[in-house]
């Protein structure tokens, strides 16, 4: 590297000097902050650990921040800021599968990279984004799969009105319908949706065996507090949830969601020497009332694995990063996480864990070995409809 | 030839008070009719009844042979009413020029309003002249005075150009020789149009009137000259009361 | 009591008032004349603190009030009438009594006697202000100045929209306090009224006072060309 | 059918929610014409004020933060009115303008002072469980509504304060001429508005998020609840917080979240056609 | 009977007023920079910033309009510029899409293309829809509120929930309208690559191009008796009935023209910034524009198109410069502008202007 790029639309070669640029675009401020801003700092972390330790290529990275305001459109204004103003080499980004999509065309465009860290509905595989969060067979499958081992056989779907829950449960109706599950009831509230009392009585009313819960934001606080008023406790009716997080934990009160189970693919007491050290880390940095999360820890995982193939490839030049980055497998704290060249998501061990009095998520049962991404669910037949 | 406004049995009710009261009011063409009446009489209420401001509860008014009831304010303007109010109203942000402007622009096609005004018609002009604005005319409206508002008031109902002309306390507020200008203004207008005026000035009434109407508790009390309505007792009763200084302006006049 | 000199007010770059000075002795009645436009209004807004002096100063009773916010003049006991029949529109016609009342700390009887003054009043005190007729909100404007019991009262054209009966009540009512001690300054286009009513006049011509003197003054020739009657 | 009979006391609880973040705006609004677009912050204030007290009053810290919320957001209304929104009276819609620069501020102050993401704030013990199928804790926020509507109710019209408010309002010159501190009752008014979006932002927290962005979701609500009624018009807030309580119930109950505030939206626009200032509306014969 | 006052109108005697030329210069002289210099000195993804402000700065033209001079305080212009951008987008999905379906469609599990999209494949029709909807949709409201005299902060407060209703109704509609997401990832506008730099420059003077022309019709439209007629609606709507107009037909126009203006500045940001989302159209930008306005100085048409550019600019910088505190400082500019200077920065200039 270290030669100035000639194209804008490079990205790649943006090491000019002794640091290499990096973006890290998330929404600071708006809805989406509550959420993104600790992803944000998780990639802080990760940024600051690798310069410790000698930076990439023998330069430090140096992280250019924007601000997505939970919109959009900026989200792609700031991505093309960042790609062509500052010339980064890659950026880090996103957290709604909204943003994601806003995003896109701009990296595809540029020919740039974005390492998205959440867990998003799939169906998609865009060559300029690597996904290092859950796709839905490494997330949403497991958690079914897990209902249906407890019994679980009636179960209702709630979720805020967007694409993710829209696309999973759609997913998830394949999977009930393959499955000898009853789907007995599908309902979608705005975000930042906050009476759930009406949709609580209609929940209660169906009685079903469980809920899965695909609401995103404040939106849970609200759900779990109205429905632990309404007498519903984790014996009675579980509600998985796949957006709640050890973050959320705190916001919703441990009171109102304690015994519920989650699914994703770490928690901060998964066991292993990354995860201690990780969560020592982040707590040193940021406090020590500070959680850590499953996708704190996938944008974190994100820096590395980038920095990972960077040292591969002996270049940022995006084709050749993105060239050497298949195969690449790293000891994370979810984990061992292996990119998959072809779609360019990761190989990630799912987890289910129930949350606990103290806030944390104990983990109850995991898949036992990475699962290979499926973003397009082929190795499932009855989800052949699905990904036309 | 049918009166030019008629109104008919008119009754208006304000949450059960009853502020007209089977009013039956006639006026022909050409007349300048004074209306009077003690404070709170109704005679504002009848105006905005025959104005479409206010809906009577019961009863009708007919303009021109044709009822009106149903019509909008707007519409009645068009038909030919205008009127100017007790505490004056105008176009603040506008200057005295444009308010008057708009006044007699209404019958424009609304696509001919689209054009800029250029210089200033013989109507507004006119207008000017009458209301002795003409050295306001660049000024925005909302500088007046009190009194210069209700002359702003009055030009803007000779701009508009109506045929029945309904003033309501003209010369209110007014020093003594605009009360004099005023009144030869309205006799003048009232040669060919047809003209209304609430007063209270006993003066101006005794100068100008013809025909008055006399309102009180929201029934036609008495209708007829001058000298009969002051002669009337019950209109000194509940109107005039016994002046002081009644049998010196006598005698003075 | 209340002396103003070379006030000078306006409106933004506007001048309207170029050094006016007047001056009310208590139990003096000072009536204002002019013709429409020249500035009575802007004076006694001026006076009661509604528009800031842009220049000179008012006292009263011995304090200087040019600076004062107008609550605190009325306090000090100044009373005023604006022009235009003000009222609060929605408060009924004893809620706007009241409400004066209790702002001046006034027993209840001020209340009974300033209605005693406007016995009409008495059966709308239910009433909305807002849907009084013109002439019956302008009576309960000056029962609403009775009630602070001023020392001073300042009218605004008192009997605008007033029928005639009741003008004359009016002027009873202001000879009375007049009688009692109560200092006026009393803004009023009808000639005669202002004749029987003043001690003393000054005829206001485009924002300075272009004559002054006692009422009997107010015959001659050159006061009634002023006001060109 | 059982769902269906539930729905009316859920109806009436959401109703009491609008109402409570609502019955400040009767004041800032209603009677002083300030469009306060910070008014979901000071809704916010009250329930970090809650927060902040669980570590004097633990699970108690609901009822104790009530009247401190007040005092809190009524202190920060005041000093609003008295820095910027008193040169603003008689031009609402600039008030609008301003206020919203001040609640992007606001929450931007919440984030830096309390982290962006939710806090935790117990309810009391003594709230959980229900009578019927009303949670205590709904029964809490009624009874809270009820209680505030009363005590302004008393204020408005039984009390000098709160007729001079009126004066205040509706002739502002005039009630300076007639010897009324209008700067006194502006900081009164605006305190007392303030104060009120306090205490529904701790009765929030029994049932909703707490964060930065709480104000947000509740404000635009809030002004349809006001603008419904009839401006000022408490009465008229009642009716319609209750009124679009029970319609947001049914229709969602009928359809959906999203579908029910559609209806609900367009119910109100329908409305305005046959009542086009609310439910009850201060009628005046002036001319605007 | 023929009366002298009810003669027709007669000729208007022109009287020389002075022509103050210095308008028509400033105008010019913003000509040239915005479509000169500009595109001289700007590099591509700057230009393109510019071009986005410059759609916000149509909006503002409206809100001007219907706002400064008509009172009409629309706290929902957002719904219509979301109105045009769609339709635009719609058009631009579908010529991407070919004989397919739009990719949105395809992840929502649509199978065949819904019939309200068919007729966007026409270029024309599309276009005309761009005007239409936003001016029918305003049209229909304006009607039904303005005639029963629904006004003020009432109407400030409806255009609002509008606003917010028409955000959750997009949203809800995935397969119809791609939901939260919106629509984006445009490949061709037009025949051109629609991320090209030349198509960015084309569509750069385009906008500039398109909002010069509007404002000197809006211009116009202020100085004209219609223009006088509006600010009397705006200051007395009740008085104006009774100089014969119906107040809710100059009101309706004026909304409607307005709303033809968000709906043309949507359509144009569309391919400028290659995503049209519910999030533009709701609450938050729609208020952020009359802000804007407001900044400007929403009594004259500059201050509109002014203060759209000014905050466009100002909300990318602060953003830029500090990602993590950028909201204090576009609260704290609103707060400072509204508070020092009430009639926006035009109404500050001036008042310099005269007291010099
Ligand atoms: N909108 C209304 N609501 C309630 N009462 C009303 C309304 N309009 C008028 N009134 C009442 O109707 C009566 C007649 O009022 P109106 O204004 O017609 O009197 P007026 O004869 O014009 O009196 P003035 O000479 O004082 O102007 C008054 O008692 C008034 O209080
Ligand atoms: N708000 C204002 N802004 C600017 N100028 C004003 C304003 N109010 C009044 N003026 C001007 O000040 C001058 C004096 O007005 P003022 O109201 O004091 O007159 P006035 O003597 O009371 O007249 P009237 O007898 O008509 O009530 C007038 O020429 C008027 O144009
Ligand atoms: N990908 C998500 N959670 O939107
Ligand atoms: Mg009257
Ligand atoms: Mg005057």
């Amino acid at each position: 590297g270290g030669e100035p790029t000639e194209s804008t639309t490079g990205g790649g070669a943006a090491a000019g000097g002794d640091t290499i640029k990096v973006g890290l675009l998330h929404s600071l401020s708006g809805t989406m902050a509550i959420s993104e801003v600790t992803v944000r700092d998780a990639e802080l972390l990760a940024i600051e650990e690798i310069n410790a330790a000698g930076g990439v290529l023998g330069k430090k990275l140096e992280p250019v921040v924007e601000d997505g305001a939970s919109d959009w459109p900026t989200f792609a204004e700031k991505a093309n800021k960042l790609i062509s103003q500052d010339k980064v080499a890659t950026v880090f980004g996103g957290w709604t599968s909204a943003s994601r999509k806003a995003m896109l065309p701009v990296f595809e465009r540029h020919k740039a990279l974005l390492w998205y860290p959440v867990q998003y509905e799939g169906l998609e595989s865009s060559p300029y984004i690597f996904y290092t969060g859950a796709t839905t067979n490494q997330q949403i499958i497991p958690g079914l799969d897990y209902l249906k081992e407890q019994g679980k056989t009636k179960i209702f779907l709630v979720g805020s009105d967007y694409v993710f829950p829209r696309t999973a449960n759609k997913i998830i109706k394949a999977y009930a319908a393959a499955n000898g599950m009853t789907v007995l009831g599908e309902e979608y509230t705005p975000l930042g949706h906050t009476e759930y009392s009406t949709l609580t009585n209609k929940v209660v009313q169906a009685k079903p065996d469980a809920v899965f819960n695909t609401l995103n934001g404040d939106s849970n606080v609200a759900f779990f507090k109205q429905l632990k008023s309404a007498g519903v406790t984790a014996e009675s009716m579980p509600v998985l949830s796949v957006s709640v997080a050890e973050e959320e934990v705190t916001g919703i009160g441990v009171d109102n969601i304690v015994g519920h189970p989650v699914a994703w693919n770490y928690y901060q007491t998964t066991e292993n020497a990354a995860n201690t050290k990780f969560v020592a880390a982040f707590k040193a940095k940021y406090g020590d009332a500070k959680v850590t999360s499953d996708p704190m820890e996938a944008g974190y995982n994100a820096v590395y694995l980038w920095a990972e193939a960077v040292k591969k490839a002996g270049t940022t030049e995006v084709e050749a990063v993105k060239k050497a980055s298949g195969g690449i497998a790293l000891e994370r704290p979810e984990g061992l996480v292996t990119i998959d060249g072809e779609t360019q998501h990761m190989y990630k061990t799912a987890r289910i864990g129930i949350i606990q009095p103290d806030g944390l998520i104990k983990e109850v049962w995991n898949s036992g070995e990475p699962i290979k991404p499926d973003p397009y669910l082929k190795s499932y037949p009855w989800a052949g409809s699905l990904a036309s | 030839m049918t009166a030019l406004l008629e109104v008919r049995d008119v009754s208006v009710v304000f949450d059960g008070f009853r502020a007209l009261d089977g009013v039956n009011f006639t006026v022909d063409h050409g007349e300048l009719r004074f209306l009077i009446g003690p404070n709170g009489a109704g005679k504002t209420t009848l105006i905005d009844i025959i104005t479409g401001l206010t809906k009577p509860t019961t009863g009708t008014v007919s303009f021109d042979g044709s009822v009106i009831n149903g019509k909008r304010e707007h519409q009645r303007v068009r038909l030919g009413i205008g009127r100017t109010f007790q505490t004056s109203v105008v176009f603040e942000e506008l200057t005295v020029l444009e308010n008057l402007d708009l006044a007699a622009s209404f019958r424009r096609p609304l696509v001919s309003l689209l054009a800029r005004r250029k210089g200033v018609t013989e109507k507004v002009a006119q207008a000017l002249e009458t209301t002795q604005l003409t050295d306001l005319a660049g000024r925005k409206a909302g500088v007046l005075s009190h009194g210069q508002r209700q002359w702003l008031e009055i030009g803007m109902l000779i701009a508009q150009g109506p045929r029945l002309l309904l003033l309501d306390e003209p010369v209110a507020g007014m020093s003594a020789d605009e009360r004099a200008r005023t009144g030869e203004l309205l006799t003048e207008i009232a040669k060919d149009h047809t003209v209304i005026v609430i007063e209270h000035d006993m003066d101006f009434l005794r100068r100008y009137a013809s025909t008055v109407t006399v309102l009180h508790e929201g029934k036609l009390l008495i209708e007829g000259s001058v000298d009969e309505v002051r002669a009337d007792p019950r209109v000194q009763e509940v109107y005039l009361g016994r002046a002081r200084e009644e049998a010196a302006h006598d005698v003075v006049s | 009591m209340l002396s103003v000199d070379d006030l000078e007010a306006g409106y933004g770059r506007a001048r309207v008032l170029f050094g006016v000075g007047l001056a009310v002795e208590p139990g003096q009645l000072v009536c204002v004349m002019g013709r429409n436009g020249v500035g009575k209004t802007t004076l006694l807004n001026t006076i009661m603190g509604v528009i800031p002096a842009t220049g000179g100063t008012v006292t009263f009773e011995g304090h200087d009030v040019t600076k004062m916010k107008p609550h605190e003049r009325v306090k000090l006991g100044m009373g005023y009438v604006p022009q235009g029949h003000e009222t609060f529109p929605q408060l009924s016609v004893l809620g706007n009594l009241l409400v004066t009342l209790e702002a001046s700390g006034n027993p209840q009887s001020a209340l009974d006697e300033a209605l005693d003054v406007f016995p009409r009043l008495k059966p709308l005190l239910k009433r909305r202000a807002g849907f009084l007729s013109g002439g019956q909100q302008q009576q309960l404007a000056i029962a609403r100045a009775l009630v602070t019991k001023p020392k001073l009262l300042i009218l605004d054209e008192p009997t605008e929209g007033i029928q005639p009966s009741i003008i004359i009540e009016i002027e009873e009512a202001i000879e009375t306090l007049h009688a009692s001690g109560i200092a006026v300054l009393l803004v009023e286009q009808y000639l005669d009224l202002a004749m029987r009513l003043a001690d003393r006049y000054l005829i206001l011509d485009g924002g300075h006072v272009v004559h002054a003197g006692t009422a009997a003054d107010l015959q001659g020739e050159e006061a009634r060309k002023l006001l060109a009657v | 059918m059982e769902g269906i009979l539930n729905q009316l006391p859920i109806g009436l609880s959401i109703g009491a929610v609008l109402l409570l973040i609502a019955l400040g705006l009767t004041f800032t609004f209603g009677q002083m014409g300030v469009i306060n677009m910070a008014h979901g912050e000071f809704i916010m204030a009250g329930a970090y004020t809650a927060y902040l007290l669980q570590d004097f009053a633990d699970r108690n810290a609901v009822l104790v933060a009530l009247p401190v919320a007040f005092l809190v957001a009524g202190l920060m209304g005041l000093i609003l009115e008295r820095t910027a929104i008193r040169h603003f009276y008689g031009r609402p819609l600039d008030t609008l303008l301003l206020t919203w620069g001040v609640s992007l501020v606001l929450q931007q102050v919440a984030r830096d002072l309390f982290g962006a993401p939710n806090v935790q704030v117990l309810s009391p013990t003594w709230l959980q469980g229900s009578l019927g199928p009303m949670p205590y804790n709904r029964l809490f926020i009624l009874l809270l509504a009820v209680g505030s509507v009363v005590a302004i109710w008393v204020y408005m019209n039984r009390s000098a304060q709160g007729r001079r408010m009126q004066a205040v309002m509706q002739n502002r010159q005039l009630a300076a001429t007639s010897g009324i501190n209008t700067g006194r009752v502006d900081q009164r008014t605006f305190f007392i508005g303030s104060g009120l979006a306090g205490i529904a932002g701790v009765a929030l927290t029994l049932i909703g998020p707490v964060g930065p962005t709480l104000g947000t979701y509740y404000i635009v609500d809030a002004f349809l609840v006001v603008v419904a009624g009839g401006l000022g018009q408490l009465r008229g807030a009642v009716i319609a917080a209750l009124a679009l309580g029970l319609l947001n119930s049914y229709a969602e109950f009928w359809t959906n979240a999203s579908l029910a505030k559609v209806i609900v939206f367009a119910v109100i626009i329908a409305f305005l056609q046959f009542r086009p200032q609310g439910l009850f509306v201060l009628r005046s014969r002036a001319l605007t | 009977m023929t009366a002298t006052l009810e003669k027709p109108p007669v000729t208007e005697a022109p009287v020389k007023e002075p022509r103050d030329w210095r308008g028509p210069a400033l105008f010019a002289l913003v000509a040239v920079i915005g479509l000169v210099v500009m595109p001289l000195v700007l590099e591509p993804f700057r230009l393109g910033l510019l071009a986005k402000y410059l759609t916000y700065a149509i909006v503002a033209l409206g809100i001007g309009l219907a706002w400064g001079q008509g009172g009409m305080l629309t706290l929902g212009q957002g719904v219509f510029f979301g109105l045009g951008g769609y339709a635009m987008g719609m058009h631009l999905k579908l010529n991407d899409a070919g004989d397919g379906l739009p990719d949105f469609m395809v992840w929502s599990g649509v199978e065949t293309l819904p019939a309200l999209w068919e007729p966007f494949r026409n270029p024309v029709f599309a276009i005309a829809m761009v005007v239409v909807v936003p001016g029918a949709v305003a049209w229909l409201l304006g009607t039904l509120v303005f005639r029963q005299r629904v006004r003020g902060a009432y109407f400030a407060i409806l255009t609002q929930a509008l606003a917010a209703a028409m955000v959750i109704l997009l949203v809800g509609q995935q397969g119809l309208t791609g939901g939260t997401n919106g629509l984006t990832n445009f490949f061709e506008f037009f025949g051109q690559d629609v991320a090209a730099d030349s198509t960015q420059r084309g569509l750069y003077f385009t906008v500039a191009i398109v909002l010069g022309i509007l404002f000197i019709a809006a211009w116009q439209l202020q100085r004209s008796r219609f223009g006088r007629l509006l600010l009397a609606v705006r200051d007395g709507e009740d008085r104006v009935r009774f100089l014969g107009y119906n107040p809710a037909t100059v009101k309706t126009i004026t909304f409607t023209l307005s709303a033809v203006m968000a709906g043309i500045a949507g359509a144009l940001f569309v391919p400028v910034v290659g995503i049209i989302s519910p999030a533009l159209l709701g609450v938050v930008p729609s208020l952020e524009l009359v802000v804007a306005v407001a900044v400007g100085g929403r009594f004259a048409l500059a201050g509109a198109v002014l203060g759209a550019v000014l905050m466009g600019y100002a909300k990318t910088y602060f953003s830029e410069e500090l990602p993590d505190a950028w909201l204090y400082l576009q609260g704290a500019l609103f707060i400072l502008v509204i508070g020092l200077a009430p009639k926006g920065i035009i109404g500050f200039l001036r008042r310099k202007d005269v007291a010099a």
